[in-house]
């Protein structure tokens, strides 16, 4: 069983479905959810544990059965307003009518634990045993997520390290949503040896995924739009990934352009992941991709990959150009409520993938 | 030109706001100040200043796409990119007899009956009463008088004239409905009745968020014997302008070489957050 | 009932889900499916109705259980290679082995009635009985599909006039998919005593969309691009919805540009479906649109609407500008075997919407 | 350089078209003449012209996503959108052991084995002989040696070594197996015998076409005490160049005025036919 160390990124995950990312020290002091807790209380313990933070703002190991009553990761209802009963008469009253005050809410919450303070304010709703058993359910849901603060400990990975970020600010990432990230590397096809010319302004969520593939074998240039003076360390997907000294020795920040040009070896792959003048880019250096290279475009805008594409196909130097995007959902499924869910990030961005033939 | 009386839509900041009833001695208050109804009396769509000569606001008549984008509404209603379809995909033109139930924030049934115009009838009816006296009260304040409203439990009681005296009007006549929409929890518990009603070469169609739902549907269209059925999703993503400054990678580094310095372009970005799904649209025809 | 009138445009749909629209005349022989048959034998007869062809090439009608038991409309299975079996073993045996070659089918053909040749082509089939339920079903539609042809007739419908020509030339219709010419309609929002002006050059779909919901109570004005010189009666679609005189006699066909100009009262709708070159048009006619107008235009490139949006945007006489694409996919409804429609269109068009405010 | 014995993806006019392993002596014949394998001993990439001059062809090294655009298949395989999520959301990364059933085509085997690369392994299971032994062949032409592939009804006889004795090589150890995809017709059969291979922390993903599959797949995965599911669809569209003649509408009236003649413009265009469904993903975690 794998323990968590010091000074190790890891991934919490709470029971509202959402994540924060934070290093483990001792007596490391962290702020979540309106709470301030210790999370030096994990140090040691193992990964895929379940915790709460208490009254008191105790992190306190908690088991995976108290875990899961208190959330809803596996049903995921996001159906608003969808009901299937016999008649739609009750859905007038959908709002709660609570008979605690604010007030006598948050003195609650200095005194009691999560789940009292649930039980609590169900019992003080005017409207709970009106409900239909899905109401119910739903309001339970709400009240559990608003008043309970658990979270279960994951080691870090690209996609939870994504996730974290796309849901807080996806313009950090350049709306690069998961699919187009996985995309992104699913055309690249990293292999062993590969010797990469990497731009990413994306704060290095591609490089990070190109590094971790990459393993330590093999080498990536990696030009940060308007960071060219930063410390590869300053990237926190790169942080967060507790990536080895081999991997992050693979990895060279480029500080002076004119160093792109001094690599000994062609390039295997020219990638770019976010806005850049991509014109400019091909320009300079589709001579340095080797013959049999892969290019691997990412933008938020097709008018700037069609761009691209006129270029590289007016060069002669370049096969097939393929440019696409894609359409993903999330799904509920559950008994009789089955569905697309109704949140959805409709645009992930444009991909443009195509080889160097000469 | 907009009179007293006039239920139109207000504009303000490029957007439809809400409904607003031109009555004479009303003053129309927002951020950019007083709006005295009667500098209202103008053409739809002009500029219309407050008194301190700001904050342009403009009244629009009311049509169907502003209706869905203005309608006040409880609960989930139908969208756009769903209306659109229903009315092309029930083959809805002037003249015709359409069914809906339930009527919900009234949002379809405004698109409905524009779209079999006032030598037309829509029949349209709610189980709850307070919402068949919300869609009640706006075809009345919208003029549109080829809508009827009922309140009725259509499961129970089908669309036929009955017992319940609470509803006045004109019902519609068995086999005399070219179309009929059924926005229900169990839209299968309404076929029958719905058989009854439509005319041969009729169409159905019925909308649903759960696929358990549409199954039951199809199940029970196809034991009544409907033909031609068609399920289908339709959802509507927005695009929007962004301003980008476009900046050479090297200006940064050599600070005096500078391209195309302080270029700013415009592309089209995609509108990230969007409905996923509303619900699945089950079409069948009465053959 | 409602009977087919002579000179009336019918929808023939047949046991493929394909549709033709055609004229009825009095002995009008039609080629569809490679048959040959008189089309006037419908002359008279009621709408949603159900005919075969025979093996003498007869028009001959039969019951609607004769039709939809040689048909899948209902099912539509799309499936091509799903199958839910405990094994996948059979799968690699998919093609069909059949002891009757070519030229005794043919032969057949003129002997047999469809549903016959059915018979015999299974009976010969080396391995029909091994094949999954499901796979027998699929292997009876395909044949059915091949050998028997029968149809159903219905009136014509902006919907199946739009579905017959995009299936088979979408291009005609500017790649404007069903959804997109639905959204059209509705931004269109076309009301009684519009005035409208409009550029279609997709044939005139949506002129004809437009018409039928104006129902003659109200004007418009159409500019067909590059046929300019053209009898509104040539474009197939305003034919095929058999309008009255009335209708027909709202829409006013623009020869000359300069009478765009020549309207008495400004335009209640300027509308565009199709590839023009927008601006030359909003740069022209723009002024023409009364203050409340509405303006919607269809195209299938993003960055042409993207074009107009910035000219009516710094023209400063246009409220908010929604652009809009949207995404519509069909989906099969069978026990056991409900998921979306292998077979998709993925690109509709886009859409702009305005109103003038100025 | 290319070597004699070397199994290369050959492109032609621009795409990918077929596996070719350069044999000493051989000759590749196609529509533009003939090519003799010796002058395929050159680099990855580099343009090879026919005898004659002409049509100039490439050989290229195999990577995951050409392997996947070429090769050879019978039923319907996992392309590039449905292999990308499943390796990016199985966060699979080097190093790590990796179950897959069916083997297929090959098609996902060989992307799972490059993510988890030549220091992790790969056990594939296939029902079919005939599709078992083609993996075998693939991995070996491919030299793909982290991979090992098993003619095996995991149904029946789960993942772990066993009385069949026609499977050769090391079989993986309970628990000990970061990651499983199951593409087969009723993944909830082999859910138990996946529980017993997967690490705690470890997840799963099945592929289903059928939303009937998914339920069945989710409650059992619920009933097992998996976590953390998740269910999901994701399809790829292409765009294309379109070059379009900008003709002013004036320039047809009156001949004479022709303001930007002969003007040609790009744009992207959608390519209309695309796949409208592979399978939904649904993943899960062993907790």
């Amino acid at each position: 069983m794998e323990i968590i160390e010091e000074d190790t990124w890891v991934c919490l995950e709470d029971n509202r479905n959402e994540s924060k990312i934070v290093k483990v020290n001792e007596k490391k002091m962290v702020g979540w959810r309106k709470h301030k807790f210790d999370i030096g209380v994990l140090l040691h313990k193992q990964y895929n544990t379940f915790w709460k933070v208490d009254k008191t703002n105790a992190v306190v190991e908690i088991s995976s059965d108290q875990f899961y009553d208190n959330t809803d990761l596996d049903n995921q209802i996001d159906d608003a307003n969808i009901e299937i009963t016999k008649t739609n008469k009750d859905l007038f009253d959908f709002n709660d009518s609570q008979k605690l005050t604010q007030e006598e809410i948050l003195s609650l919450k200095k005194q009691k634990e999560g789940e009292e303070i649930v039980d609590e304010v169900i019992q003080n709703s005017k409207t709970f045993e009106q409900k239909t058993e899905f109401s119910k359910a739903k309001y339970l849901k709400r009240k559990k997520e608003k008043y309970i603060c658990c979270f279960m400990v994951l080691k870090t990975t690209i996609e939870n390290v994504h996730k974290t970020q796309f849901l807080e600010t996806p313009q950090k990432l350049n709306f690069m949503r998961v699919d187009s990230l996985a995309f992104f590397m699913q055309l690249s096809s990293i292999t062993q040896n590969s010797n990469i010319l990497m731009f990413d302004n994306a704060n290095g969520i591609a490089v990070s995924a190109v590094a971790e593939r990459l393993d330590g074998e093999g080498s990536i240039s990696t030009v940060f739009w308007n960071h060219t003076k930063s410390n590869l360390r300053d990237y926190w997907p790169i942080q967060q990934m507790n990536f080895s000294e081999e991997i992050l020795k693979s990895i060279k920040l480029i500080k002076n352009l004119e160093d792109i040009e001094k690599n000994e070896n062609k390039y295997t792959h020219l990638l770019i992941a976010g806005e850049f003048k991509f014109t400019e880019i091909f320009e300079k250096y589709l001579k340095l991709v080797a013959v049999g290279g892969i290019i691997v475009v990412f933008s938020t805008y097709l008018e700037k990959l069609h761009e691209v594409a006129e270029q590289l196909l007016s060069s002669g130097l370049c096969g097939k150009i393929d440019v696409l995007d894609s359409f993903m959902r999330y799904h509920q499924v559950l008994e009789n409520r089955t569905h697309p869910k109704v949140e959805m990030n409709a645009f992930g961005g444009y991909l443009l993938q195509t080889y160097k033939l000469k | 030109m907009i009179q007293y009386g006039d239920t139109m839509i207000l504009f303000e900041d490029g957007k439809p706001k809400q409904f607003l009833t031109v009555t004479q001695g009303q003053t129309y208050q927002n951020k950019y100040g007083a709006y005295h109804h009667y500098t209202f009396l103008v053409k739809p769509g002009e500029e219309i200043l407050s008194k301190n000569g700001t904050g342009p606001i403009y009244l629009m008549t009311p049509n169907p796409h502003l209706i869905t984008e203005t309608v006040p509404h409880k609960t989930q209603i139908l969208f756009m990119a769903d209306i659109s379809m229903i009315i092309l995909k029930l083959c809805l033109k002037p003249g015709q007899r359409v069914i809906e139930s339930g009527t919900g924030s009234g949002s379809l049934s405004c698109s409905l009956a524009a779209a079999v115009g006032h030598k037309g009838r829509l029949f349209t009816y709610e189980f709850n009463k307070e919402r068949a006296n919300n869609g009640k009260e706006l075809f009345a304040k919208l003029k549109i008088n080829q809508a009827t409203c009922f309140w009725r439990d259509v499961y129970a009681n089908g669309f036929l004239k009955g017992e319940d005296t609470e509803n006045q009007g004109e019902f519609p006549q068995e086999s005399s409905i070219d179309a009929i929409f059924l926005d229900l929890p169990q839209p299968w518990l309404a076929l029958d009745h719905s058989k009854k009603m439509i005319k041969k070469g009729g169409r159905i169609c019925c909308f649903s968020p759960c696929i358990e739902q549409v199954q039951k549907t199809a199940l029970e269209l196809k034991q009544q014997g409907w033909k031609n059925l068609e399920t289908l999703e339709c959802l509507k993503r927005h695009f929007e302008r962004r301003v980008k400054q476009e900046q050479s990678l090297f200006d940064d580094v050599q600070k005096k070489v500078c391209t195309d310095q302080n270029k700013r372009v415009t592309y089209s970005a995609g509108i990230n957050q969007a409905y996923g799904h509303t619900g699945y649209l089950t079409f069948a025809q009465y053959i």
